[in-house]
């Protein structure tokens, strides 16, 4: 059994005689908490599952935060969110329509074959096969077909222009990962999962389920092997205990940090706390089919009745910047800076937006669905203490678990409930997922033929800036109608230990990919 | 050495509680010979038992004894310390409980506890025995007349009835040999039959170590057929002392004439209860200002109500508490 | 032959005493306390928030800026509401259950026991996980969870009682008269078992203070913006680093709190068994 | 020869009438039959019980991107959408095998079993850790309680054991880490160490996490054991043993805490029970990977077949313990072979 606490090792590390302090520790001495310089301890904090590490069944964030390590998109992002090449040398946009990658040639899998054109085709064509259920499919559900011009050449054809398809390809939280088409018709869909393979610079060495993982250097990988020979992944639930864990010398790293603890952890010497407004969206989702939502007037009076700021302040201890609504500012030029009057916090406006509505404040006896005990419970706390406060609404709270909330979301079977998504890489998941009348993400039921042919053109226009153009065009159209209550967007963290370097935190939360870079002092 | 064994001055025993401390032995002066059985004799409360638990040191923390003489074999038992006093429990001296069930370990065997007295007596006697311990425990089950005595060794106390466990308790307390041995009432548990035995054990007892025995008991009949001489006890005083056959036959103290005119009725066959002294011993908390027997005394005058007789000693050794002995002592 | 014991005999009363004391003190804090405190247990205040422990806010406020004193006090009416509802709840059903069970016997007595001996098996905070998984969240739910916890100490106690008393001839006089076995068990069975009664109960109170809390501390308590101690708890524990007052505080609120409640029951006991009373003579 | 010794030396073997072993065996059996009997009802109420919880494990198992054909392909495979019944039938069947199905939420598609087995040392370590910590604190305790009763001493030993219950466990912990984790660093905060990898270490490791779970027990044991002790030391056979002139501390040791063991082991296998359920905030403050983290996240995760699997495996430690004390206490407790 394989364990993450202080001073620990597998057993076969030991016999293989690195390092004297661990040495040591197997004769019965006491645990250090000092690593030998050739592995990192990485915690995934704030976790406990990761299912598959699969990236056409990934869902989950920690699955992602691994199967980054492991494996390679066709692209990758760099810090400041360009597209920047990775098994792809390059692509061109071939007449048809079509784009054109050219792959770098003696990419090796972790089972030593050489990556071709055929495992990208097999790849693409596996998530869009309907039977293998992909939950990322909708990343490809334009693609049209995928040919293979020769080993090192694929063309990808789309039905119709679409501009997200390139982010789409990235290393992110897409599940477009490159995988070994031959390893995977060996295996079997299930099997692949759990012994993955891929181009990325760690393969899977030891996997204990609900409690971590250990990743050992591919000493194959196309960028040359990587320095830390080992990285153990340790799931901690409590991202609280994994901030313990941390100043105790039991881990190296954490993929997050409680937004309570970061003021005293910039403080604190043996630490470097990196942090930038990530790439997610926090806002109240409202039912449109259920009385009071479905009154415009209602929506706004609500959305202009509490201060996103001290909402900011009292949930994530400022670590986050208020929104005007669902696309955050690390979206770059897709994000509008400009505040909104519905987003904003006036209540007099507020009450004069009530007064037109066909509702009363008094009859708003609903709970607002939320749930945890963290700061999710404290958004709705503070969100329903204002808005009662503004409007004289008589709103409550009620606090369930995650998977109810979600059970409740699909369903309908609720009128607020907060809610947020993070990760998403582009403008389109945010726009037309949440907002669009076909997005999935569209729970509340919110439809505006206007904004729906909005969006639909923004994914169409290939040029980034008018692109963006569209997209903020159609968010502030959305937005004045409400249907969703935009809140803020906050930071994302991650702690090192003073003697970890190397880690470039990207805005959609990377954790796995930056593993190669990681020195210890 | 004179055959004075125990010599005991101005007893009294109480207990503390809230504060208070209730009286139950209150100035008691008893001498033991060598050898000899005397018997106590009062009803329940009468401080019979808290005297015999008073002489071994065996009352509980919040018991308070003092004496103005505690003697016992010419050793000063006052300024023994409690390791000392230690020594001389199952050395010297022993006591044998009324409850016999009660009185064993119920987590060990019978054998276990003739081993644990074999090994205390050796100890005490500073000797060293070669028999095995098994033997040893054989033979004096069969002293005291178990016949089945290799698989009592092996059996709980729970697994005996109460007639064989005081016969056991009686094994142990002969392996001991103590000099003085406090027996509070043993036979009460017991039926009729299985308390002549018993009693009888008590007599080989008594001939095999010549320890002096007190005898606790409330039954005037059993205290006579065993007995030299018998103390009679009332509220925690003794009332009357005397040869067994003395006290028996000319009984002095009204509470004594009570007790033998009871004792004498229940061996008729006739219902005790027409001879009962009507009455209940005094609330230690609120002693009549006289004579403690006064309320319950029919001969009972003035004086009495007024004045705390003191013994009155008469012959062989006869004491009564009684202004009415004093005044029939008189004229003589 | 010692006097020390007499002190002893008065220091033990004195834990008694003492238990008694805090538990009137939390009490009194928990009702007038928590009505003359000037902050109200729900009001945010956004300029104040996480401010450490000072003349204004003895124990600091938490992240909303509410003061964490009031809502510890109005915290420790509610989880005390939600205990001795559970208890109260859980000793009467488990009484008449045990009581039943023991009355009539045979099969009633076999199905009601096996359940209890089922429900008693399960670790009492596991089972309290699991039944608040099954019901759901909020308030009711945790008195439900925490009641069914409990309930089989109650009925194990009614049981064994009602086994001894239903042999009495006052109740046999009962039975022979017609009355129906309801009564008899209400009129005349129950009531000579009141004392062990009490004294389960009261430690019951605390324990289900202490169950209310575990839940709240994982994130399964009582619905915001109420708060419990439980609740108070979680929420400390979420920013304990920056500000550990709201979790030191309120924790040690509970355990002062449980302090004089286990004392007090202690001092029960002591008076109703008498047992473990120091005997007058031997 | 200790007197001990002759005690163990003096069972059946020599003597003739000898009936010990079949009605103990047969109690045992008993026993046995019985404790299995509640866990098989213990598993179907638990099962029943589970099915009408809210929520839908789908969801937890593929994330809250899942689109709704994903949902309804997970559905179908673990037979979410069947009658309770024969989801109830077909989980019997596949228990009669041993097998507890697989795992829908904390770990996809492993086999429950393998994922039970492999927590179970680490709480079965700190458990025993745990309970050794308040057994060793309580018999201090409990019998300096009790030999220097109502003086200075029991004062303290009682007051500890006050306090000890009055802390809730998971304030407590936290109040360790702070103090001897955080503050003076002699402990870690987080994580577990395998005994197997190093004994030490493991018991360095998770000694914070056991003292919590402990102390709570370790003041109601000693308690109980005072409260034994005293029981014990005014029954006649003591007095008996005092007038015999034993040795204080063979008097002390023989008769006294002999007989006051068996209450005393008595509720320490009843404590078993608070045990387990102080395991599970424990170990998910100090991040152990054992049963009860394993049951929190299965319940969070509404991951049903896992929920079933943990509730039926305390339920027979906790059994088992008791069957365990049981037989003890008939070994240690001649009055109750009968």
């Amino acid at each position: 059994m394989i364990g993450f606490g202080g001073g620990r090792f597998d057993r076969r590390q030991v016999f293989k005689g690195t390092g004297a302090a661990v040495a040591l520790t197997a004769l019965g001495g006491w645990p250090l908490p000092a690593v030998a310089a050739d592995r990192v301890r990485a915690g995934i904090t704030g976790y406990s599952v990761i299912n598959t590490l699969d990236p056409g069944k990934a869902t989950l964030i920690p699955e992602y935060y691994v199967l980054w390590g492991l494996y390679n998109g066709l692209l990758a992002f760099d810090e400041k969110m360009n597209v920047v090449s990775d098994l792809a040398e390059g692509f061109a946009a071939v007449d048809g329509g079509a784009l054109e990658f050219k792959l770098r040639s003696g990419v090796k899998f972790h089972d030593g074959s050489v990556l071709s054109a055929d495992d990208v085709k097999f790849s693409f064509e596996r998530l869009l096969d309907e039977k293998f259920a992909s939950p990322n499919r909708s990343k490809l559900a334009e693609v049209d077909r995928i040919e293979i011009v020769d080993p090192l050449t694929v063309r990808i054809h789309t039905k119709r222009a679409f501009a997200p398809l390139l982010t789409f390809l990235t290393n992110a939280r897409t599940g477009t990962q490159i995988l070994p088409h031959k390893a995977v018709k060996e295996m079997g869909d299930e099997k692949f999962g759990r012994t993955p393979i891929g181009t990325g610079p760690y393969r899977l060495q030891e996997w204990n389920a609900n409690q971590g993982l250990v990743l050992a250097a591919h000493e194959g990988y196309f960028r040359g092997a990587p320095r830390l020979k080992t990285i153990e992944v340790p799931l901690i639930t409590e991202e609280s205990s994994g901030v313990t864990a941390l100043l105790g010398g039991q881990i190296d790293l954490t993929s997050t940090a409680p937004f309570a603890d970061v003021p005293q952890l910039e403080k604190n010497k043996a630490i470097k706390v990196l942090k930038q407004p990530g790439l997610n969206t926090r806002f109240i989702s409202l039912n449109l089919r259920k009385a009071p939502f479905d009154d415009v007037h209602f929506r706004r009076a609500v959305s202009m009745a509490f201060q996103r700021e001290a909402m900011v302040r009292a949930v994530l201890f400022g670590e986050g910047v208020v929104t005007n609504g669902v696309l955050p500012p690390a979206l770059g030029p897709f994000h509008d800076p400009k505040p909104r009057d519905v987003t904003t916090f006036n209540a007099e406006r507020a009450r004069a937006e009530l007064a037109k509505s066909k509702y009363k404040a008094k009859d708003q006896k609903f709970a607002v669905v939320t749930w945890g005990s963290g700061w999710w419970k404290r958004i709705a706390e503070v969100f329903v203490a204002q808005v009662n406060a503004t409007l004289g609404t008589q709103l409550t709270v009620e606090v369930t678990d995650p998977n109810a909330a979600y059970a409740r979301q699909k369903s309908g079977d609720f009128l607020a409930s907060v809610w947020g998504w993070t990760g998403f890489v582009d403008a389109d998941e945010y726009l037309y997922d949440i907002l669009h009348s076909k997005g999935w993400r569209n729970f509340g039921g919110y439809s505006n033929p206007e904004a729906d042919k909005l969006i639909e053109a923004s994914s169409r226009e290939l040029d980034v800036a008018k692109r963006a153009a569209i997209c903020r065009q159609a968010e502030a159209l959305v937005m004045e109608e409400a249907p969703v209550i935009a809140c803020f967007c906050s930071n994302i963290h991650n702690l090192l230990s003073a003697k970890v370097d190397g880690f470039v935190q990207k805005p959609y939360g990377n954790y796995g990919d930056q593993f190669p870079m990681l020195t210890v002092a | 050495m004179s055959d004075v064994l125990v010599d005991i001055r101005q007893l009294t025993a109480g207990f503390r509680s809230q504060g208070r401390t209730l009286g139950i032995v209150r100035g008691v002066d008893l001498t033991i010979e060598r050898g000899e059985v005397l018997g106590i004799i009062g009803e329940s409360g009468s401080g019979k038992t808290v005297t015999g638990l008073a002489l071994l040191r065996l009352l509980p923390e919040n018991a308070e004894v003092q004496a103005e003489r505690m003697v016992f074999d010419g050793q000063d038992l006052l300024t023994l310390d409690d390791d000392g006093f230690g020594a001389l429990r199952g050395a010297r001296l022993a006591m044998i409980f009324q409850d016999p069930v009660a009185s064993f370990n119920p987590a060990k065997r019978i054998g276990w506890h003739l081993h644990t007295i074999f090994t205390r007596a050796d100890e005490a006697k500073a000797r060293s025995v070669a028999t095995p311990w098994r033997e040893r425990a054989r033979a004096i089950l069969h002293d005291v007349g178990i016949t089945r005595a290799e698989e009592t060794i092996d059996l709980f106390p729970h697994q005996l009835s109460g007639g064989m466990l005081q016969r056991v308790l009686i094994a142990l307390i002969l392996a001991l040999e103590p000099d003085l041995i406090v027996a509070d009432e043993p036979t009460t548990n017991l039926d009729k039959l299985v308390e002549r035995q018993v009693l009888r054990l008590f007599r080989d007892l008594q001939r095999r170590l010549s320890a002096a025995i007190v005898f606790i008991t409330h039954d005037m009949a059993t205290a006579a057929s065993l007995c030299d001489r018998i103390a009679v006890m009332y509220a925690g005083q003794i009332v009357e002392i005397g040869r067994t056959r003395d006290v028996f036959e000319a009984p002095s103290h009204p509470y004594t004439q009570g007790l033998v005119r009871t004792s004498l009725a229940l061996a008729r066959g006739e219902g005790g209860r027409l001879a009962e002294i009507a009455g209940e011993l005094p609330n230690p908390s609120q002693l009549p200002p006289g004579c403690l027997f006064e309320p319950r005394c029919d001969k009972a005058f003035g004086r009495c109500r007024v004045e705390r007789p003191e013994p009155f000693p008469g012959r062989h050794g006869r004491a009564v508490r009684c202004f009415l002995a004093e005044m029939e002592q008189e004229p003589s | 032959m010692n006097s020390k014991f007499q002190i002893g005999a008065i220091l033990r009363n004195r834990l008694a005493l003492a238990g008694l004391a805090i538990t009137v003190v939390v009490i009194l804090a928990i009702t007038l306390g928590a009505a003359l405190m000037p902050h109200s247990e729900e009001d945010m205040d956004f300029v104040n928030l996480l401010m450490p422990p000072s003349l204004e806010h003895p124990f600091g406020t938490d992240a909303f800026g509410r003061d964490v004193l009031t809502r510890v006090l109005i915290g420790g009416r509610m989880s005390l509401m939600i205990s001795l509802s559970a208890i109260a709840l859980a000793s009467v059903v488990g009484t008449m259950m045990g009581s039943l069970s023991a009355y009539h016997g045979g099969w009633t007595d076999a199905v009601l026991m096996r359940f209890s001996d089922l429900l008693f098996a399960f670790p009492s905070f596991v089972l309290a996980l699991f039944l608040m998984v099954v019901l759901g969240f909020g308030t009711p739910n945790i008195i439900l969870a925490i009641a069914l916890v409990y309930l089989p100490i109650f009925a194990r106690i009614a049981r064994n009682m009602t086994m001894l008393i239903k042999e009495e001839p006052y109740v046999q006089a009962a039975r022979l008269m017609g009355r129906r076995p309801l009564s008899i068990i209400v009129g005349e069975i129950i009531p000579n078992f009141s004392a062990p009664l009490l004294v389960q109960a009261s430690i019951g109170v605390a324990f289900g203070i202490i169950l209310e809390a575990g839940l709240s501390f994982i994130g399964l308590g009582v619905q915001p913006p109420t708060p419990s101690l439980g609740s108070i708890m979680a929420d400390g524990r979420e920013y304990f680093s920056r500000g550990p007052w709201v979790l030191t505080f309120s924790g040690l609120a509970i355990s002062f709190a449980l302090l004089g409640l286990n004392l007090l029951g202690d001092g029960i006991r002591d008076l109703t068994d008498p047992r473990l009373r120091e005997r007058a003579a031997p | 020869m200790s007197l001990s010794a002759v005690d163990r030396f003096l069972p059946a073997v020599f003597s003739g009438r000898r009936w010990a072993l079949p009605p103990t065996l047969r109690y045992v059996f008993g026993r046995i039959l019985g404790a299995l009997l509640v866990l098989l009802i213990g598993a179907f109420i638990v099962f029943l019980t589970m099915k009408a919880a809210p929520g839908d494990p789908s969801l937890s198992a593929l994330g809250e991107q899942a689109p709704p054909e994903a949902i309804a392909a997970f559905r179908l495979q673990h037979g979410l959408d069947q009658p309770v019944i024969t989801q109830f039938a077909s989980w019997l069947g596949q228990i009669a095998h041993g097998d507890f199905g697989n795992s829908l939420v904390v770990a996809s598609g492993r086999p429950i079993s393998n994922l039970i087995l492999s927590r179970l040392p680490t709480t079965a370590f700190v458990g025993l850790y745990a309970l050794t910590i308040a057994v060793l604190s309580s018999l201090v305790l409990g019998t300096v309680a009790a030999v220097w009763r109502g003086k200075m001493a029991d004062m303290v030993a009682t007051s500890i054991a006050v306090l000890g219950i009055s802390m809730p466990d998971f304030f407590l912990a936290y109040m360790l880490i702070l103090g001897l984790a955080l503050g003076l660093g002699l402990f870690p905060s987080y994580g577990f160490v395998a005994p197997g990898d190093s004994l030490l270490g493991a018991l360095h490791a998770s000694f914070l996490p056991a003292l919590a779970i402990a102390a709570p027990m370790a003041a109601v044991f000693a308690r109980t054991l005072r409260a034994a002790l005293l029981e014990v030391i005014r029954q006649p056979y003591v007095t008996t043993a005092r007038s015999f002139g034993l040795s204080r501390a063979f008097t002390f040791l023989h008769f006294i805490f002999r007989n006051a063991l068996i209450p005393y082991v008595t509720i320490v296998g009843l404590q078993v029970r608070y045990v387990l359920g102080g395991v599970v905030v424990i170990e998910r403050i100090f991040g152990i990977p054992g049963i009860g983290s394993l049951m929190v996240d299965a319940a969070f995760g509404r991951d049903y077949p896992l929920v079933q699997a943990c509730m039926v495996t305390f339920l027979a430690i906790v059994l088992l313990v008791n069957l365990l004390v049981d037989i003890a206490c008939t070994g240690l407790d001649p009055r109750r072979s009968r």
